[in-house]
C-alpha cells in the first residue's frame, strides 16, 4: 500500500516524533510544575521563555539550534566531546528541533492539569508522612496524568507536522532528517508531483488522528477504571 | 502535653492561642465558624505557619519563631481528618488507607478496617463509597499512619443525620481505645458530649475558656449555645446494677441518691455522663404519686433567674452537683419557690441517657 | 509607481543595491520579493502580482511560460553564473572528479546542497556531480536544503563542511572559502532568465534598467556574468 | 393543580410518579436520601426529561410522552431554589436578583430585596456573601421572575444551624404571602413544621404516602424518621386570648380543653400547630398538685404499644386528637395502664411551642 | 530606534495577528462551545480537522490555502466574484493562513473553558426563563471569558510567529506580506545580515512577551473585580 520512500518517511517521522515527545517530557512536567505551584521571581521570565518557540517562526528556531548546536556552537562542542553526542544533520536533531518547538504546547497542557490538582489533597498527603517529592509522584502526577496525556498528544502532533525548523537545522536527508512534512514539502515544490505530496499528507493526517483518538480513548479508559 | 503559644494574622483576622492541652484522651475544640478552630489545628500540623511563637508537644518543637525551627508536616507524626475526607481519588480503600502506612505497621490495617467496618470497601475507589464511608476511610488512613496526635476537623460537618449517627459509635469507639491525644473540633453539643474529656471554647481567634467538658459546660463561654440549644446540666454519675424486672439502669450521683435511666447498655460501674435538659426538669412541693414519672428527687434551690418570655430559670443542689429547672413565671409565682427551699424534682425516666465515659 | 521584482534568492544582494540605486534616479518603488526560484515560480503562476520575475534556471522560467499566458519573447537571459564548492575553512587543491577527496573531506558529515528535485542550485549541483562521476557515491551524503542560501548557512555555521553554491554566494560571505569551481560542461549552462511580466511603463523602465550601465557595475562586482540584451 | 404521571430510569433507580397537588400553598417533599426528590422536581421544571407519561399544570401541558410535547425550562415559568445557590459569580447581587426579571416588572425588587433584607448587598459580588445571605439572593432571584410556582431543593440544606434559623423566618414570610404553590423538598422535620401544607412523602423513586401534614405524620410512611428523631404527635389549635397576669398562651383544642404554650408571639384567634414529642408527655392517675407543670389534662388510652428497651407507648385521646405519651415499662405495669382508661396527661407548658399556620 | 523597515514588519505583523485573532474569534468560540457541550455525530471528526493545522506542516497549509483561495482556487474563484474579497498575496491572506494555522490552539483553551463552566449555572439560567441563547451569552460566555483571552494571546503569539503557511500563500512581499518573521527569514539567509535579523528576533519576542503580560494582567483584573 505505501510504497518504501512513504514507510521510510512515516517511520522517520514516527521515530522523531516520539523521541521529541518522550524525551521532552520529563522536563515538561518538571517546568509544568514549576510554573504552576510555585511563586518565584522571574517567574513571568520563565513562562515568556518556555513560550518563545511558539511565537519565532521555526526556521528562527531552526537558526539558532543550527548556531548553539553545530558542531562549532557553544553546546555542540562540548555535547560533542564529552558525551559524543551530535545533533547536526541526524534524526536526533529533528527530535530536538521537533521537541523545542513542540514544547510550550506542552507545557501548557500539563501546567494547567498542575494549576487544577487540589492543593487540599497535596496537604493531606503531607499530613500522612510524605514528603514534598512523594507527594509529588503519587498524588500531582498520576492526578495530572489526563493533562500530560493531552500534552503528549500535542506535542507529538506538533511533531509530526514540524518542517521549518527541521529543515533548518538538520536538512531534508532522506533516511536521517526526511520526516514526512520534508519529503511532502519537496515533493510539493517538485512540478508534476502534487500526487506524491498529497499521499503523503493524507498519511499524516491519518497518523495525527490516530493519536488525537488514541489519548482520548485512553482518557475515557483512565476515568471508567476508578468507577 | 501540647504547649501553644502562637499567633497569627489571616486576612483581618488576628489568632493568638495560648494554652496547655493534656497530652492525652479527647480534646473538644469548640467554637463558632470563622473563630479559628481549623486554622489552630492547621497551625499544630505544620499546614499554615504561625507569625511567631512555639508549639511543642511530648518535648518535640515542632515550631519556634524565634529559633526559625519549622519542622515539615510530614514529620510532626499527626493524623488529621478533614472535614471533607480528601480520598485520593486514584487509590482504591486498601491504597488510600496504606498510603502513609510504613511497611512494616501494613498488618495492622485488618484491625483498623474491622474497627471501622469498611472491609467490604478495600478494592473499591472513592467515587463509588458515600459520605460516611469516605469519612470513615480518611479516619483509617490517619488511624494507620500510626500518629502520636489525632487532629480531626469536623468530621461530621458534612454528613446528614443519619450518616453521623452511623459514624458516632466509630468514634467514640476510637476515642475510648486511643493512646494517643485527640483534638476534635466541632461545634455540635451532641459530639462533645459523647466523645470529649476536655474542653477548648475558641472565640475570635483566641482561647476563651479551657478546663474538663463539665466545669466549661456551665460557664459563660458556653452561653450563647446554651441559648441556642436549650439550658441543660451535666451530671456525673457511676452506673449501678440494672433492675432485673423492668430493666431500667439507676444511675448512682451519690449514695442514697439515684436516677432512673432508660438506657439499658451501661455496664455497671462505669462512670456515666448524664446531660439534663432544663426544659425537662418539672418541680413540685410534694411528692407526686402514682404517676409515670421515674425520678422524683429532693434538691435545694440554690438560684432563680428569672428570663424572658414568662420563664424562670431554678437551679437546684442535687447530692452536691447542680442540676437546672426551667419552669414558667406562673409556676413559680404559684408555687411560690424561694431560695434554699427543698422541692421535688420530676424528671422522666425516658429523658435520662447515659453517656459512657 | 511601484514594480513588483520577484527574483531567485541568490540574487538578492546584487538586486538590492540595483534596486537603490534605480530608486535613487527614479520615483518608481522596487519591491523585491526573494525566495528560491521554485518557490517563485509557483507563486507567480498562482497570481502572485509580479512584474518582474527572475529565475536561477530556465526550467523553472518555462514553468512560469507555461503556466501564464505571457509571450515566450517577453523573457530574456539576464545573467550567469558558476557553481563552486565551499568550505568553512581554506583549503588547497580538492579534485572535484576523486572519490577519495570527496570521502576525505566528508568523512561521516554530509555536502550541502540547495534539494536537487526542485531548487535550481541543486538541480545544477547533481548535474555536475553526476558528470563527474561521483554522484552515485555522494547520493546519500547530501543534506538537501530549500534554496542555495540555507546550504551555505550551513557551512557557515560549521554544521557541514563542504557547500555546492553559486560563486556569487561564496564571494557575499566572508565565512566561507572556495575550495573548486566545477567545470562549466559538468552542468547546464547556469543562466538567470528576467521575465516582463506587466505593462505598466513602470516595470519597462525597471526591466530595461537591468541592463544598464549602473546596473552591470554592481552585477560585475558580485561576479555574476551579464548577458546582453537580446530585443 | 399539579398532575404529574411520569416514569423515568436514572441509572439503577426507577422512578415512577403518579399524583395531583394542589395548585396553591407549601405542599412538603419529604424522603431519605436518593429517593428521588430532586429528580422528581427536575423533571417537573424541565431540567430531566421523563422518559414517558406526562406533566400538567394549571390546564398548561408542560409534557407529554404521547404526544411529543416538552416545553422548555424557560417556558415554564417556574421559579427554581437550589440547595446550592447557583448564583452568578460574574453579577452583581443586583444583577443576580434582576437577571430573569421582565423588564416591566423590574419595580418589583425593591420589595423582594425588603422581604429578603438584602438590600445592603445590591452591589456586592456573590464571592463576598455568606452561604445564608446568598440563599436569600436566590430565592429573590426566584421570585422576581414572578414565576407561577415555586420549586425548592433543600434551600436550607447546605447552611449550618444558625444560618438555617436566620433564613427560615424568610422562609415563611414567603410561604405566607406567596399566591403560588410552592413545592419544598426537605429532610429535616423542622422545615416541615414551620412551613408545608400538604406533604408528599417519596420513596424509592415512588409516592409513598400524600396528605396534609397533621395526616401524613401519623402514617406509617413517616415511621422512619419518627424513630430516627423520637415519636411525636402533631395537634392543631386555635390560639385563645393571652392571660396578662402571666403571659401564658392558652391554645384550644376545643370548648373547655386546652393547653398552655409558653409561646407569646402568637396572636389570638390564629390556627397552630403543636409538636408534642412523646418523651415529653408524662401520665398520672391522680391529678398531682401543687407542682411547675401547667398542663395537666385529662385523656383516654386509646393504645398501649410496647417498645424495644422496656419502653411504652401510649396513645390517648385529647379532645378527639390524638396525643402520645412514651414511657417506662415499668411505670406502665406499676400504674396499671389500660386501654379505655381515663387518665391525666401532664406536659410542661414550656415544651409546647405552637407554629402558626 | 526601530529602522522604517522594521516598522514596517511590525506594523504589519500586528496587523496581520490581530485581524487573524480577532477574525477567528467568533468561529473559534462557537467550535469550542459545539465540541465542550455537544454530543453528536462526527463529533470526532470535526475534533480532528480542528487539529488539522496544527498536525500539518505549516508549508503544507499554506500549499492547501493556496490551491482554495488563488484566483483560479475553489474559493478564491467565487469570492473574487462575488464579494470583491482577495486573499492571495496580500495581507488579508496572511491574516488568514494565521488564522488558520493559530485555529487549533484557540479552540483548544476556550473549549476548555468551556468544559469548566458548570452546567448548574446553565440550567439555572434556564429556570431563570432565560433562552439557551441567553443563557449562551449572558452566563457561558462571561464565564470562559478567561479561556477566551488564553485562546486569543495563544493565537496571536502562533500568529506572529508564522511563517511557513504565509510565504506559501502569500509570499514573502514587503509591505504587504513580509511579517517579522518572514524579514528575519530573508535576513537569516541573507550572508551577513546576521544582526537586522537578530534586532527583528528581539522585536518579535517582546512582542509577544507583552502580549502575554497583558493578559495575564487582564486575567489577575478580572479576578479581583468580582471580590
Ligand atoms: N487564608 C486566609 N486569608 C484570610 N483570612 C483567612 C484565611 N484563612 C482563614 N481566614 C479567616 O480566619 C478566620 C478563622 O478561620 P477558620 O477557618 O480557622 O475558622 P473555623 O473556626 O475553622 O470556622 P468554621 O467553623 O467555619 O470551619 C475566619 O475569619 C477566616 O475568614
Ligand atoms: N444522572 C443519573 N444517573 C444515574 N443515576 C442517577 C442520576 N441522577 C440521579 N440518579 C439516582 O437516582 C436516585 C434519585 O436521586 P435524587 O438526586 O433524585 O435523590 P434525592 O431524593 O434528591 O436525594 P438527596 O436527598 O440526596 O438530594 C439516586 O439513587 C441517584 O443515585
Ligand atoms: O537562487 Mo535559487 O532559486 O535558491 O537556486
Ligand atoms: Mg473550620
Ligand atoms: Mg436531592
Amino acid at each position: 500500500m505505501l510504497t518504501d520512500y512513504e514507510w521510510q518517511a512515516l517511520a522517520l517521522s514516527l521515530k522523531v516524533s516520539s523521541v521529541a515527545v518522550a524525551a521532552s517530557l520529563p522536563v515538561g512536567i518538571l517546568v509544568a510544575w514549576v510554573l504552576a505551584k510555585k511563586e518565584f521571581w522571574g517567574k513571568s521570565l520563565l513562562n515568556s521563555v518556555v513560550h518563545l518557540p511558539l511565537v519565532l517562526p521555526p526556521v528562527v528556531t531552526g537558526y539558532l539550534l543550527l548556531l548553539l548546536f553545530s558542531r562549532n556552537g557553544m553546546l555542540g562542542q562540548p555535547l560533542q566531546q564529552w558525551f559524543g553526542l551530535s545533533f547536526a544533520f541526524s534524526w536526533q536533531g529533528a527530535a530536538l528541533a521537533a521537541a523545542v518547538v513542540a514544547f510550550p504546547l506542552m507545557v501548557r497542557a500539563i501546567r494547567q492539569a498542575f494549576e487544577n490538582v487540589d492543593p487540599k489533597l497535596e496537604q493531606a498527603a503531607r499530613t500522612l508522612g510524605a514528603s514534598p517529592f512523594k507527594v509529588f509522584y503519587t498524588i500531582s502526577l498520576p492526578l495530572v496524568y489526563p493533562g500530560i496525556l493531552a500534552g503528549m498528544v500535542l506535542a507529538f502532533a506538533r511533531s509530526l507536522g514540524e518542517f521549518g525548523a527541521t529543515i533548518t537545522f538538520v536538512s531534508n536527508i532522506p533516511e536521517q532528517t526526511q520526516t514526512l512534512p520534508l519529503a511532502m514539502f519537496s515533493f510539493i515544490e517538485t512540478p508534476g508531483a502534487e500526487s506524491e505530496a498529497a499521499r503523503l499528507c493524507i498519511i499524516a493526517i491519518v497518523l495525527s488522528i490516530t493519536a488525537l483518538l488514541a489519548s482520548e480513548w485512553l482518557l475515557r479508559r483512565n476515568h471508567q477504571e476508578r468507577r | 502535653m501540647l504547649s501553644l503559644k502562637i499567633s497569627k494574622q489571616l486576612g483581618q483576622c488576628a489568632l493568638d492561642f495560648h494554652c496547655d492541652l493534656p497530652g492525652h484522651g479527647v480534646i473538644g475544640v469548640f467554637g463558632v465558624s470563622g473563630s479559628g478552630k481549623t486554622s489552630l489545628i492547621n497551625m499544630i500540623a505544620g499546614l499554615i505557619t504561625p507569625d511567631s511563637g512555639s508549639i511543642t508537644f511530648a518535648g518535640q518543637c515542632f515550631f519556634d519563631g524565634n529559633k526559625g525551627l519549622n519542622l515539615a508536616p510530614e514529620r510532626r507524626r499527626i493524623g488529621y481528618v478533614f472535614q471533607d475526607a480528601r480520598l485520593f481519588p486514584h487509590y482504591t480503600v486498601q491504597g488510600n488507607l496504606l498510603y502513609g502506612c510504613p511497611k512494616e505497621e501494613q498488618d495492622k490495617l485488618s484491625e483498623v478496617v474491622e474497627l471501622l467496618g469498611i472491609a467490604h470497601l478495600l478494592s473499591r475507589f472513592p467515587e463509588q463509597l458515600s459520605g460516611g464511608e469516605k469519612q470513615r476511610v480518611a479516619i483509617g488512613r490517619a488511624l494507620l499512619t500510626q500518629p502520636e496526635m489525632l487532629l480531626m476537623d469536623e468530621p461530621l460537618a458534612a454528613l446528614d443525620q443519619p450518616r453521623k449517627q452511623e459514624l458516632l459509635p466509630y468514634l467514640k469507639r476510637i476515642a475510648k481505645r486511643s493512646q494517643i491525644p485527640i483534638l476534635y473540633v466541632t461545634h455540635q453539643q451532641q459530639e462533645l458530649l459523647q466523645l470529649v474529656d476536655e474542653l477548648l471554647v475558641v472565640s475570635d481567634g483566641q482561647v476563651a475558656c479551657q478546663g474538663t467538658l463539665e466545669e466549661v459546660w456551665n460557664s459563660p463561654a458556653m452561653l450563647p449555645w446554651q441559648q441556642a440549644e436549650g439550658v441543660s446540666s451535666l451530671l456525673l454519675a457511676k452506673v449501678m446494677q440494672q433492675d432485673e424486672r423492668h430493666g431500667m439502669t439507676p444511675l448512682s450521683l451519690a449514695p442514697e441518691c439515684h436516677l432512673w435511666s432508660s438506657e439499658v447498655s451501661l455496664a455497671p460501674e462505669q462512670q456515666v455522663r448524664l446531660k439534663v435538659a432544663a426544659k425537662d426538669v418539672a418541680l413540685s412541693r410534694s411528692k407526686p404519686e402514682g404517676t409515670s414519672m421515674r425520678n422524683i428527687v429532693a434538691a435545694t434551690i440554690t438560684d432563680i433567674e428569672v428570663l424572658a418570655q414568662q420563664q424562670v430559670m431554678v437551679s437546684l443542689n442535687l447530692a452536691e452537683q447542680v442540676i437546672k429547672a426551667q419552669i414558667t413565671l406562673w409556676a413559680q409565682q404559684e408555687m411560690k419557690l424561694q431560695v434554699g427551699e427543698q422541692v421535688y424534682a420530676l424528671i422522666k425516666g425516658i429523658n435520662l441517657q447515659g453517656v459512657a465515659l | 509607481a511601484s514594480v513588483k521584482v520577484f527574483a531567485a534568492a541568490s540574487l538578492s544582494p546584487a538586486l538590492q543595491q540595483i534596486i537603490e540605486r534605480y530608486e535613487q534616479l527614479h520615483d518608481d518603488d522596487i519591491v523585491l520579493v526573494s525566495g528560491a526560484s521554485s518557490a517563485l515560480a509557483r507563486q507567480v503562476s498562482q497570481g502572485a502580482p509580479a512584474d518582474i520575475y527572475v529565475s536561477a534556471n530556465q526550467a523553472w522560467m518555462q514553468y512560469v511560460l507555461d503556466n501564464t499566458a505571457i509571450n515566450t519573447a517577453k523573457s530574456q537571459p539576464w545573467l550567469g553564473n558558476q557553481l563552486v564548492l565551499v568550505a568553512s575553512g581554506p583549503q588547497q587543491g580538492f579534485d572535484v572528479t576523486s572519490v577519495q577527496a570527496w570521502q576525505a573531506a566528508l568523512q561521516q558529515d554530509y555536502l550541502a546542497m540547495a534539494d536537487s528535485r526542485h531548487v535550481p542550485a541543486g538541480i545544477y549541483g547533481k548535474q555536475a556531480l553526476s558528470a563527474l562521476g561521483v554522484w552515485s557515491e555522494l547520493a546519500h551524503k547530501i543534506a538537501a536544503s530549500n534554496n542555495v542560501r540555507a546550504a551555505l548557512a550551513l557551512v557557515e555555521r560549521g554544521a557541514a563542511p563542504l557547500a555546492v553554491v553559486y560563486q556569487t554566494d561564496a564571494e557575499a560571505s566572508a565565512k566561507v572559502h572556495t575550495l573548486a569551481v566545477f567545470p562549466k560542461d559538468s552542468h547546464d549552462p547556469i543562466i538567470y532568465p528576467a521575465l516582463l511580466l506587466s505593462e505598466t511603463r513602470a516595470s519597462a523602465r525597471f526591466y530595461d534598467f537591468l541592463w544598464s550601465q549602473q546596473a552591470l557595475a554592481t552585477l560585475s562586482q558580485h561576479s555574476f556574468e551579464v548577458f546582453p540584451r537580446v530585443n
